[in-house]
């Protein structure tokens, strides 16, 4: 009896040690699965990132001759011509240039949008649903035709050859998109919190300051991430608004030697890319932690 | 000054109306308890009461003042709610200090009101956590602790004790009680609206409770007249705990009789009956007020015991009379462990305590005009 | 005063032009603000300032823009009125006439530039095949090439723009007439013409001398100069502006020489029929409230010692006499760039109008050709289509 | 919130309503009374009533064409993207050791822009001899001629246009956080899988912000101006030549400001018209917890 | 095939023990009781055996098979959430049918199978709401149906009664224990761990009680040994209610004293100590257990009456006796209603019902040799 209890026990414990060992294989599986597929797709996104990388190192006859990453013969002759530019300024003006738009712009817009937000998705007040029509609205004109009508209304206001055209608009919640993103992520938030600040005696701004932007900040991050990205890259908007060449932001500034009716030097115009693009990156990189550690409004657990 | 008054309060959802226009009025420093089956607005009608929820009719005022259209801050309120709400960004003493950082007190008493507040209710331990980071009793606790930190006009609690043990229950009913009088002894007339589902809760801890149902209320009353002298079959059957025993029974004379078997009413009952009142009645008779009797004993209305409870100190008999069911308490030692499943017994109800409603209407017609 | 100048640009241009401008600047007494950008989007923002009458007061405009600006020759000042500034006898009047609208001196050319042809010398030698110097010789050589070095080996390329100067060239050869008829505001070429230039172009893909423009887009449409075919001489040759020259010869493989040639005809040509333009003028502002300040500075950089040299070849071979000679003297000319342009400038052919790279006309004739390309249309349809289309443009006019 | 004053709302909506009625009106009623002229940018416009409109409808074969491919292009882009970009998020949201690394180099292509780094690689991606036909090639298959032939072009834009998918992917990852862990356990309890957890729970509870994606894909697949003006001009036959490409070239090359405004407002109309369809259905399928309760 | 087993199961929050190696057996078909105070880790427990938790240490065994790595929907588990978890954008119907469609079975089995549980828990008439729209208790009951509809091998419960009133809560009561007997009698052992805070839910529906503090297991047993035999100071405090009174106090021979009073133990008592005591030790008795003597009965502790509630049928005295706190029950008929706050009354304990502790250790003394 006592016997046959210890086999089937042996047994037991036998099945368990197969089991367990079962599962941490199919774990080992999936996760080298994982891993695959990430490494391989990713490979695909980042092709691109690496050859500019690689490309803005090579001299210029080899660029297009090699459509490898490794340059044969590498120089950072790009980076340091680059930099110099044909102007009286360095690409470091430019960087400044930039930032002086990109951080007023994320500023004004991050707090104009989540205010804006925050009304529409809070509030019942007359007119709201004309005028959230009329924001959807200015996402779906090409903005090709206001193009001149906008450029004179701002010469009228002689903001010609200033930031303030590139950057005022969006503090006043001028980026539709971005209204209508936490507009969404609000929605989705239950107003427990929300209610118990009020209780709380908590005024509707305060409970906008310490309740909803917390709880909204993955959405917000990605808001003045993307607000980043973009004013990085916006080409047309300084090019039009801009004409002092000191005032030039990077974007502007990059495609200055770019002529495609000449010859131009590759190898500058890919290293001042590259260079273009590392804030953003490094930016992204940064504020993307905040998506996992993003507070999850779940609240408590049992 | 914080006497609360609501006159005819309604709130409907849409086309379904979840307070029919009650009225209630809560006097200063008063112990008010809601409490009514589940979905009979008790949280509704907290939730109005604290400006989180538009009032679709009727008023409230809080000492004099209408506040229908008052921010929920500045009514002089503090709440806990049915599922805590806590801040889930903040850390417990961050939660539990938010109101009074609202106000810019200073540092020092906010670290002392939050320390006080915390010991009271042991979670001294808990303030650098997370609110994901405590067990359900813990958040709760905190969720009291918001409001209790803030001394306000009127309390609004929405089952503030539901999640806790038994232990912790207890005490935090005597805590609430006592800081409730505590206010009261320190001239900070609170007002307090309580809603439970917690029978001992509602006992013990209002000066007054307010029987709802349906959206509609049913009787305000102390707890003791609430007990003794329930207004209506509802409340009879839902304050007290087993809960009273209500059977159809048939008036004809003083003879009541409840299916085949039948009752002669003391002549003590038949004095305390409403002229005029219909033949076809609701007997009811708590657990406690019935005695097993003798086989020969009369007047005892028989039965068969179809389950029994053991409950420590006591025991509960669930006896089938004419296929209605009664539940029996009798003392653990008196019980005499024979009487299983399944044995007959005779149940032998005292006269005192018998009360007796109007099958349709439900109300109480066994009260004379004692009161 | 202070005056601002626009252009676009790649660096080396850049650089000369601001220099110029200080120099210019100093020596009149005048300060020239330098507004300057790549070539991408140029045109939309000199649009922009134009519409919202906020241009500079001198700007780089590119000579197909005269009529898009300038229709009537009352878009930009009429520089004639500035003699006293201006050294006009420096220009000829074909050129001055090619930078006139409705009479009005709208532009004064910067410099003159022209298709020529270009081939890899270093291929040919190694197939043993001569420079092609007429059609024949082209067709004969495309066949040698892919024998001798592999069936990849084109002769020559044509693409888009390209394609249709080929295609005009061998119009304007044929019936010594450019595209459009001045008198008439038509379409010079009779439907027959033009679809024998288009059949010629048909047949240039067909024996393999051209590539097809399906397999260029194949190929991801790149530019000549980008495409590795190009790089390592697969690609042996191309009829391009004589100013791009170091353009093409740059990303060529180390060793392989770029030789430009005269221009090939057939025997039955009546004319050469060069493609020569002034490549870019320099517009005054109607607007500008210092006009002739504005043309000091002009006639300082184009016919002032100081500006010539500051600016030197930065766009290309000077149409100023003054100041193609003091380039020539002080020997700044690359001389690739110099034979080139010598072939250009000794070409014959009638005077090619602004017309010929309107959007609308260059677009209608590029759309159709990649139709008769794709195979939709033969060449009489697409002869058909692109005069009837091209007339619709031209009696705007 | 209740209980609180009927304006309050428009005091946070105060910051908008400035710049709607400043920048924003002007531009907007301007482009629109331009559909109904001539205007050259040069002269003044000419009020020429619905000439332009007449003329798009009836006599523009280059408007049906391009309002053809547009049409095409959104209503494969669109669903082709936002499966992608929620596919990834999903993956992405795991909690894998160098997980940022990951996410950034997904995000990495939309960082890129519209930048020259894009043309040029896309180029070398799909040409004849490009990596993914040496691919095609590899595992047996006919290579592909991706920018030659017209229907493939527009598939190879569709596939620049997927390939970006970073930025629906970074809303999607901020929508997922949001969601109440305890559902998952929930359902993980009802003997849900990955899948059916997914599209059951995840999906349901991020419908907002699907619906946000959704719409703001269609927009901008609908004013897709980048990919197309850089890698294929708009070619072959016309293949890849969108409404915007159109817009542009009327408005800055061909100087019809008039006549682009008309196609603008023509494309606005139709945007909005789905718009308006999408808002309408969004009530049967998108769940909001935030809203009232009734 | 049911039998759960937990071997020195441990779970570890960063450097925070939440449970301490714990060893349970709960037997096929049993229905196993989970109590203890708010935060020593029955949620935990729970969830680790329903693998939402990951195991820090130790084994868990359903049926016979290891199921430590094992997904949570592949253990054969229903569970219930403290806090509902129910899904937000499904309406109720759809949240109790989600586990039997996953499933993929027949609409007209999941139709009945929604039907049978939408009746027995009352919510018919809610089966088109979403649960937003729902009261506390609606909610509530919707999650204990999810788990119902699916008939799994093991129940687990995290106090699924603690937001319903108190007559719904004790028609849930038996409802559940019913349900179990039901499934039982069917052949189909369901197991349950159920976890609660609330006394008579412990001791009416566990076939077993496991009381539990600070991730450790005190005691394990039925709710009669653990009323009447409780194994240490802790257990007889937690069950009980109002709990045992406890007051400090110390043996010489058979004289027990309190501060300055003494009581000399019975033979009976006596008896049942523990050999090698010390002296140092806590005296249990239930305030049930407790009756007001005359003044002139002996072997009586002497206090002051500090508090009165009056709860229905019962009245609780509290009342300090040599500064420690004790409570008595008395019969509400029996009650003396002179007696009040500040009246001095003489209390005298039943001998049987004397407990006696370790103060140190906590541990029963006086359980004999009995069992
Ligand atoms: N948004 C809503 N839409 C429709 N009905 C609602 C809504 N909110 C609440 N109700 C209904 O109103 C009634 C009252 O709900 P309330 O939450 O006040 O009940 P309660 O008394 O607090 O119940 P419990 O004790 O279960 O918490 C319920 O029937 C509920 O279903
Ligand atoms: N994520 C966590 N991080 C740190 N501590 C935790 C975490 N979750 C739970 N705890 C702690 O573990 C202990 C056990 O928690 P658990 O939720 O199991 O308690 P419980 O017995 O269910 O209490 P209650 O009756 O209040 O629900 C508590 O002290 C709690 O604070
Ligand atoms: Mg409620
Ligand atoms: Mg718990």
């Amino acid at each position: 009896m006592a016997e046959n209890l210890m086999t089937s026990t042996a047994i037991v414990a036998d099945d368990a040690d197969r089991i367990v060992r079962r599962d941490k294989r199919r774990h080992l599986i999936g996760t080298v699965l994982r891993y695959g597929v990430l490494v391989l797709v990713g490979l695909f996104m980042l092709y691109p990132l690496l050859w500019l990388i690689g490309a803005s190192f090579k001299p210029n006859a080899e660029i297009f001759a090699n459509p490898g990453f490794i340059p044969d013969e590498a120089t950072i002759d790009g980076y340091v011509k680059g930099w110099q530019t044909s102007t009286p300024y360095t690409f470091t003006t430019f960087f400044l240039n930039t930032f002086s738009i990109v951080i007023p712009k994320i500023i004004g817009t991050a707090i104009s949008c989540t205010a804006v937000a925050y009304g529409f998705a809070r509030f019942d007040f007359p007119l709201k649903k004309v005028l959230f029509a009329a924001l959807i609205a200015t996402l779906l004109l090409p903005n090709v035709v206001t193009r001149i009508p906008q450029y004179l209304l701002f010469r009228d206001l002689g903001w010609l050859d200033t930031y303030l055209p590139l950057w005022v608009p969006s503090a006043f919640a001028g980026d539709a998109f971005f209204v209508f993103m936490l507009v969404q992520f609000l929605r989705a938030i239950p107003r427990d919190m929300e209610e118990a600040a009020r209780v709380d005696g908590a005024n509707t701004f305060q409970v906008l300051i310490f309740i909803v932007v917390p709880l909204l900040m993955p959405a917000l991050i990605s808001v003045c991430l993307f607000q980043f990205m973009w004013t990085m890259n916006d080409f047309l908007g300084p090019l039009i608004y801009i004409s002092s060449v000191e005032k030039f932001p990077v974007s502007l500034a990059l495609k200055l030697s770019i002529d495609t009716t000449e010859a131009f030097e590759w190898n500058r115009i890919l290293a001042m890319s590259v260079l273009s693009i590392l804030p953003a990156l490094v930016v992204f990189f940064l504020a993307q932690k905040y998506f996992i550690e993003g507070i999850s409004t779940g609240g408590v657990k049992g | 000054m914080a006497r609360l008054q609501l006159r005819n309060l309604q709130k409907s959802y849409g086309d379904f109306k979840a307070v029919h226009g009650i009225n209630l009025e809560v006097e200063d420093g008063e112990f008010m308890v809601l409490v009514g089956p589940s979905g009979c607005a008790k949280s509704t009608t907290l939730r109005m009461i604290a400006g989180l929820e538009r009032v679709t009719g009727g008023e409230i005022r809080i000492g004099e003042t209408l506040v229908n259209d008052k921010a929920p801050g500045e009514r002089g309120i503090a709440m806990v709610f049915q599922n805590y709400a806590l801040y889930p960004h903040m850390k417990v003493r961050k939660n539990l200090s938010f109101g009074l950082r609202l106000k810019r007190r200073p540092a020092d008493e906010i670290e002392e009101a939050t320390r006080d507040v915390s010991n009271i209710l042991e979670i001294g331990d808990y303030l650098e956590r997370l609110p994901k980071q405590l067990s359900g009793g813990q958040a709760q606790r905190v969720a009291v602790g918001r409001a209790l930190i803030k001394k306000p006009q009127v309390f609004l609690f929405d089952e503030p004790l539901s999640n806790l043990d038994a232990k912790l229950r207890a005490s935090m009913r005597v805590r609430i009680t006592d800081l409730h009088k505590q206010l009261k002894a320190d001239g900070m007339q609170s007002t307090v609206v309580y809603v439970t589902h917690d029978q001992t809760e509602a006992m013990t801890m209002g000066d007054r409770i307010c029987v709802m149902k349906d959206g509609h209320i049913m009787q305000v009353a102390d707890p003791v007249t609430l007990y003794n002298r329930p207004a209506n079959a509802f409340v009879a059957g839902f304050i007290g705990s087993p809960e009273m025993n209500l059977v159809d029974a048939n008036l004809k004379g003083n003879v009541l009789s409840i299916g085949a078997q039948s009752h002669a009413l003391s002549d003590q009952v038949m004095a305390r009956l409403d002229q005029g009142h219909s033949p076809e009645l609701i007997l009811g008779v708590r657990p406690q007020h019935f005695s097993i009797a003798d086989a020969d004993t009369e007047n005892t209305f028989e039965g068969r015991i179809s389950h029994v409870e053991f409950m420590g100190h006591e025991v509960y008999l669930y006896v089938h009379v004419e296929g209605q069911q009664m539940i029996v308490v009798v003392s653990a030692t008196n019980y005499d462990r024979s009487k299983i499943n399944g044995d007959h017994v005779r149940l032998q109800p005292q006269p005192a305590a018998m009360h007796l409603f109007d099958r349709k209407s439900g109300e109480n017609i066994s009260l004379g005009h004692l009161q | 005063a202070d005056l601002r100048m626009s252009w676009w640009g790649g660096d080396s241009r850049h650089v000369a032009t601001q220099e110029a401008l200080k120099v210019c600047g100093e020596k009149h007494g005048h300060t020239i603000n330098a507004e300057f950008t790549g070539w991408d989007g140029h045109l939309a923002k000199v649009t922009t300032q134009i519409a919202g009458g906020t241009e500079a007061d001198i700007m780089q405009i590119n000579w197909p823009w005269l009529p898009l600006f300038s229709v009537n020759g009352d878009g930009f000042a009429d520089l004639s009125q500035f003699k006293d500034q201006i050294d006009l006898s420096q220009w000829t009047d074909d050129q001055l006439a090619a930078g006139s609208m409705n009479g009005k001196l709208n532009g004064l050319p910067v410099s003159t530039t022209g298709r020529a042809f270009m081939f890899n010398k270093t291929t040919f030698d190694k197939a043993g095949v001569p420079i092609p110097t007429n059609w024949d010789e082209l067709f004969a050589s495309a066949k040698a090439l892919k024998e001798k070095l592999g069936p990849e080996y084109y002769p020559m390329n044509a693409v888009r723009e390209t394609a249709v100067l080929l295609i005009s060239l061998y119009a304007t050869q044929k019936t010594g007439k450019d595209l459009v008829d001045p008198e008439t505001m038509q379409v010079a070429w009779s439907e027959a013409e033009l679809a024998e230039a288009i059949d010629f172009y048909g047949r240039m893909v067909e024996e393999g001398v051209v590539v097809s423009q399906k397999d260029t887009a194949a190929e991801g449409n790149l530019n000549l100069f980008e495409n590795p075919k190009w790089a390592d001489g697969r690609i042996a040759g191309s009829y391009e502006w004589d100013s791009t020259y170091s353009k093409f010869a740059d990303p060529l493989q180390e060793g392989q020489v770029l030789q430009a040639v005269p221009i090939l005809k057939g025997a039955d040509a009546v004319t050469e029929g060069v493609y020569r333009k002034p490549s870019m003028v320099f517009s005054i502002s109607k607007r500008s409230k210092n006009p002739e300040a504005a043309a000091q500075i002009l006639n300082c950089l184009l016919n002032e010692p100081e500006g010539i040299a500051a600016l030197g070849t930065s766009r290309g071979l000077p149409a100023s006499k003054v100041a193609a000679q003091a380039l020539v003297d002080s020997g700044k000319i690359e001389p690739e760039l110099a034979s080139a342009n010598a072939i250009i400038m000794a070409g014959t052919g009638p005077t090619v109008s602004p017309l010929n790279e309107h959007p609308e006309i260059r677009g209608t004739f590029t759309d159709t050709l990649e139709e008769y390309a794709y195979g939709q249309i033969n060449s009489t349809e697409a002869a058909q289509q692109i005069i009837e289309e091209v007339n619709k443009v031209l009696a705007k006019f | 919130m209740s209980g609180d004053h009927r304006f309050l709302g428009l005091l946070y909506l105060s910051p908008y309503i400035i710049g709607l009625l400043v920048f924003t009106t002007i531009p907007f009623v301007a482009s629109f009374y331009l559909s109904f002229t001539d205007y050259n940018l040069m002269s003044a416009p000419i009020f020429t009533g619905f000439d332009n409109y007449w003329q798009l409808f009836t006599n523009d074969r280059t408007f049906r064409k391009s309002l053809s491919v547009t049409l095409f292009y959104v209503f494969i882009t669109v669903p082709l993207e936002l499966a992608f970009a929620l596919f990834i998020a999903v993956i992405l949201n795991y909690k894998l050791k160098f997980i940022n690394v990951f996410r950034t180099a997904y995000y990495v292509p939309s960082i890129l822009g519209g930048s020259i780094a894009i043309a040029v690689m896309w180029r070398y991606l799909f040409a004849d001899v490009g990596v993914i036909n040496m691919g095609l090639t590899a595992i047996g298959l006919e290579p592909v001629n991706w920018f030659g032939d017209p229907t493939n072009a527009l598939l190879t834009i569709t596939m620049l246009r997927v390939w970006q998918f970073g930025s629906a992917m970074v809303i999607f990852l901020a929508a997922l956080q949001s969601i109440d862990k305890s559902l998952y356990e929930a359902a993980s309890i009802d003997g849900a899988g990955k899948w059916a957890t997914f599209r059951h729970i995840t999906v349901p509870l991020i419908t907002p912000v699907i619906f946000f994606n959704l719409i703001m894909q269609m927009v901008h697949a609908f004013q897709e101006f980048n990919g197309p003006y850089i890698i294929t001009q708009g070619g072959p036959l016309k293949s890849t030549y969108f409404l915007p490409l159109y817009i542009y070239e009327e408005a800055f090359t061909r100087f019809d400001m008039g006549y682009a405004s008309a196609i603008a407002w023509v494309l606005f109309t139709i945007i909005m018209i789905l718009t308006l369809i999408a808002f309408w259905s969004s009530r049967h399928w998108v769940y909001y917890a935030g809203d009232k309760r009734s």
